[in-house]
């Protein structure tokens, strides 16, 4: 099992570094928010989850798209704006999507994918499906409306959503205190009447542990749960850099979670040439993925104007 | 077929008929099962369908419209109902920032068919927030289609379409119109987007109504008739698509062009409709037009000012005839008011 | 005190009847929406204030207003489209204000004034005045996004704001149940760390207590608070009439709130000499302000769009 | 007189002398104290004002609009900025139905000197949900001023009589134009609402280009330089009140107008233009007119596409040649890309 949790790990670290390491030839010309140091949220969450189950999520996505499965090649050229994107090239990095793998949608707009999540579990509990549906968001979504509003809706109508709050303490450059009166999420979620779990140090396997058992209450009829996963974002906000000279954080203040990285620690565990072998697949698999995007072809300019509207 | 409908009851028909051909519509909205079931416009249905399939709703303007798009992600086709158009402005990121760009910015991976309809107020003191028609603001706003019929029939087959349409459907609906009558045929049927309706014909100037506007322009055209004018009237029915082509045809006839819309005409549905005629017309036909709308200002409660805020069968017949006779020419025909104006008392 | 309260209850409860029997005639065009049985809430908190302390409402807000002092002519006059309106014809009734008595504004879309009575708050606080704003909204505002991030901005800037929440059990014709996961308000603004109270039976004194308590505490640098009082609308939600032939609620629930109706209670305990001194003086008060505003003049056509924009 | 200022400068400058001569002014928003003092405007705002005058806010844009115009209730006179345009679409409730609304509907008992600031994005793939320009909307809700500089000048002479208005003021800048470096006096001035600017002279075509594509269009007039056309440049620089009647001093002039936006042309600021122009010069001055903005659709964000996605000055030269010398003719000049999109990398 940690060889399938470190493949995972591994996979979306090495594809972000990787996207961190392209950037500056200007060949992804779009915001890119990483994931790198939040990985185990995603990882350990889709652990749990179906492929019939649906997720939602964020413009800091990559990480989660690649947990729940997407397609990696159609995620990098994705990012290169190419044809054979996930999007055609029309959304990048901040739009992906893979329908097939149950990547439902994420978007550049805080909090706007929260109702979403919990209107595709009316879908799914209407349908009898036994699918549930994760909507991934991060503590500064909790500030906006919608997440109230979401949050009493799928409590009201006991809707099979997971809300999984990915707590990286900012938003931006905005410590939560500087949003929020407290910090107690989960005291919130429970107003709702709803099962909360805070898990404290972005470890996966707790993560994954805590959210299987919310997965089976869910899919038992329990109705929503929540889950907040305190993470740490290593990178600037948007961008492949540090920002730790910025001023607003401290680079004391990562140190404790780079000592904590579940994919170091659960690398260093691993029989060495196990994991040597397993971050030489990833690296053949990404080096292809990478290889795809460099040599698709953009979208013609006949697409410019196509999937504005549907067929009527 | 001369059998007649309500508004009102052609939208509650359609909605019925639509409903118990394919399961995936929903309907939801706060009061949408209540005893008063929107105007009427959807009693019965929690009855004949269920509680999953309509229900009422919190009062979550925002979260509810994301509600309807992610059913919608999932396959269903929610109608989301709104008792004042007002309220919508609570729900423009879901439906600007997701339904208007989801098939686009999903590169055509998925579609968004939600229907979201809304009730233009007005009369009885309905005041500021309770009056607004900002259908201007959607059409303004490509990935949505914007629809505003003004007769039954048309409520019906356009109601019959949006629930078969691809996209996000905004359905706008005056409160005036509710009342009106007419005939309906009982089959289903439906009416096609981006065709404007000639509601009455003309040579010598064109009068485009939009919604409620469509009516009054019928009256004007009648007191028209009084000074040996004859106006065309166009109800555009779908503002987007627009059928720009239809009534420039119209216009290219007539010479003649006034547009009555109800919301304010600035940077508004009548700007637009204006510069689309004229960009067809513009060197084949000499055009002179005008347009006409909600005062410049926000909507007052008394009745003497709310009087003046609305254009009305006489000031939209004498922006005509100034149109047809000139400047010069002084005339001022006898109107009455609305009826359904004048009998209206709400609920609200 | 009994006597003080027994005027204003009775004040506001005749305004409301009288307004209700002249509806019929056409006179107010406009919808009204009364507060016939929850004039306690207004008028128990009102009690507690001061005279520069700042109120918003709601639609509902004939109460709040003649509670907060407001002029009762300009605010019959309003109803009936007069010139001499509190907003010179152009509000009616959803859209009351008197700036001088402190009612600072009410809205007819639900949830509206919330935020505008924290942001005023701000204001108060940054300059030190020692006044606070209380904001009253229905049990339906609660489900907008709006309340909570109100919530949120005011625990966080600890403003001089008391949430004043009047739960009549419906939005409309839908039940709390129909709409809210769960009833327990208190709870929720608990976890925006205020303190919270709920008071069960809509009883004017303890409603004048509990706020009492509540003022002292913001005003002495507390933060916001947050007071729930429960309250039944006798009427039908919109209009003068009674609606218990629809069917969404029954006579039987309607009953014990009429037994402990504030009201009527005060006034058998009072001295029926004392009572029938204050009825004749309120009803004489009201007949006057029945008779300006009848008598007042519709604002003339040039006022169409006076006061669209400002004198810049 | 010759110091120069970018336009982000500019707007920081008139924010800090303003703040300094009335203490009731402050600064709230996402990101307002942080180390990027949005792009440079709110830069040492909160080290010179204190945190009580300048404040970083929760990600709640519908409250924290109610929040400011409470403030303003209060006699406060708050600046809201919103690092991109598309956000707003959380606050139209707030500012449509409140802001635009409390004078008329408390019949003059109060004002609502809020601005809102906003700004908007494109270039290095900003995509569906961070490029739109929404001006329009706001343009048609009477109660709110919407004003929308191009220049250094007057992005810190509109921001000054922003924060001496009475009205909601919907302060719209465009990224590209905050690198714009002009002349601006360092003594605090004003520049007027209501009145458009001729950027440049010119006798066969009038071009009015709004925010950003007023840059664009005077690159235009060079190119159509070379094809011997002398195309006049205006800046509205404000879009309500819009200046009508100078624009279409203009157009009398020239016959030919070509309104280019940095938004959607249908039902937008751009359909506005064309008709005011039109009522005033019908029946007085032929005029032949074409509109351009972001093409029909939502805003991809590859580059291939993003380049055809917005007017340019190629596209705008070859529309106005077209009016100039007929449809008949082709006519292709050679431009390359603004160097401010080129050179834009973010932060977003
Ligand atoms: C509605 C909205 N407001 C503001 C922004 C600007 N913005 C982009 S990301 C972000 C911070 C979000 O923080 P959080 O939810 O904690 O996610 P994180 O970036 O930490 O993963 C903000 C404010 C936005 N995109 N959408
Ligand atoms: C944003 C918004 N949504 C819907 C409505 C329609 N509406 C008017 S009153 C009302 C119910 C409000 O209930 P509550 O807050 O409990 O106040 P009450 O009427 O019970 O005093 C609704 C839904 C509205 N006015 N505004
Ligand atoms: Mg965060
Ligand atoms: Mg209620």
């Amino acid at each position: 099992m940690s060889e399938v949790l470190f493949r995972e790990l591994y996979r979306i670290r090495h594809v972000e570094q990787e996207v961190a390491r392209v950037y500056p030839t200007d060949k992804i010309k779009s915001p890119v928010h990483l994931s790198i140091g939040q990985e185990a949220v995603s990882v350990g969450v889709c652990q749990t989850l179906r492929a019939d189950d649906i997720v939602f999520g964020t413009y800091r996505s990559h990480a989660l798209f690649l947990a729940k499965g997407g397609n990696l090649r159609a995620m990098i050229a994705e990012l290169y704006g190419k044809a054979t994107g996930c999007t055609r090239g029309k959304g990048g990095s901040m739009h992906l999507i893979d329908v097939a793998a149950g990547v439902m949608g994420t978007s550049a707009v805080v909090g706007t994918t929260i109702p979403l999540a919990v209107g595709y579990a009316y879908a799914l509990k209407m349908r009898g499906s036994g699918a549930l549906v994760a909507a991934f968001f991060g503590d500064g979504a909790v500030d906006e409306g919608a997440f109230h509003e979401s949050m009493n809706f799928a409590a009201l109508k006991k809707l099979p959503v997971l809300f999984v709050c990915e707590n990286n303490l900012y938003a931006i450059h905005s410590p939560q205190a500087a949003r929020q009166a407290k910090s107690n999420l989960c005291e919130r979620a429970a107003s709702y009447g709803m099962h909360a779990e805070h898990v404290e140090y972005g470890d996966v396997f707790t993560i994954r542990d805590r959210t299987a058992a919310a997965v089976s209450a869910i899919r038992a009829g329990s109705g929503p749960r929540f889950i907040e996963c305190m993470t740490y974002r290593w990178k600037e906000h948007v961008g492949p850099g540090d920002d730790f000279a910025a001023g607003y954080r401290t680079r004391a203040e990562a140190e404790p979670w780079y000592a904590r990285d579940s994919l170091n620690l659960i690398g260093a565990r691993l029989d060495p040439a196990v994991r040597a072998r397993i971050e030489h697949e990833v690296q053949a698999e990404v080096r292809d993925a990478f290889e795809f995007a460099e040599s698709s072809p953009f979208p013609g300019h006949e697409e410019l104007l196509t999937d504005v509207y549907g067929v009527a | 077929m001369t059998r007649k409908l309500s508004y009102a009851e052609a939208i509650r028909e359609a909605t019925e008929q639509e409903m118990a051909r394919d399961p995936s519509i929903i309907v939801l909205g706060m009061g949408v099962d209540d005893f008063r079931g929107i105007y009427g416009t959807t009693k019965g249905l929690v009855e004949k369908f269920g509680s999953d399939r309509v229900f009422d709703t919190p009062l979550s303007e925002d979260a509810m419209t994301g509600v309807a798009i992610g059913a919608a992600l999932a396959g269903l086709r929610p109608i989301h109902v709104h008792i004042r158009m007002d309220f919508l402005l609570l729900a423009m990121n879901q439906i600007i920032n997701i339904a208007a760009k989801a098939r686009y910015m999903y590169g055509g991976a998925v579609s968004v068919p939600i229907v979201v309809r809304s009730v233009i107020g007005r009369s009885w003191g309905q005041g500021a927030q309770h009056s607004q028609g900002l259908h201007s603001l959607f059409m303004h706003v490509p990935g949505l289609r914007v629809v505003a019929p003004s007769t039954p029939y048309d409520a019906k087959g356009c109601m019959a379409s949006a629930l078969r349409h691809p996209d996000p459907v905004m359905f706008v609906e005056h409160r005036m119109v509710h009342f009106q009558k007419g005939v309906v045929p009982e089959e289903p049927f439906t009416v096609p987007f981006g065709r404007a309706r000639t509601l009455a014909p003309g040579k010598d100037v064109t009068l485009v109504g939009v919604s409620h506007m469509a009516v009054e322009c019928l009256r004007a055209r009648s007191l028209l008739e009084q000074a040996g004018i004859q106006a065309e009237v166009i109800d555009p029915v779908s503002l987007s698509p627009l059928d720009a082509d239809g009534i420039a045809a119209s216009v290219k006839k007539t010479g003649r062009l006034v547009v009555v819309d109800t919301s304010w005409t600035f940077c508004g549905t009548s700007a637009e409709i204006v510069t689309a005629v004229l960009e067809r017309t513009q060197g084949k036909r000499d055009v002179s037009f005008a347009r006409l709308g909600y005062a410049p200002g926000t909507c007052p409660t008394t009745k003497p000012l709310e009087n003046l805020y609305y254009p009305n069968p006489q000031t939209i017949a004498m922006a005509a005839h100034t149109l047809v006779k000139g400047e010069g020419t002084r005339w001022e025909p006898r109107t009455s008011e609305a009826p359904e104006v004048v009998e209206f008392k709400g609920p609200f």
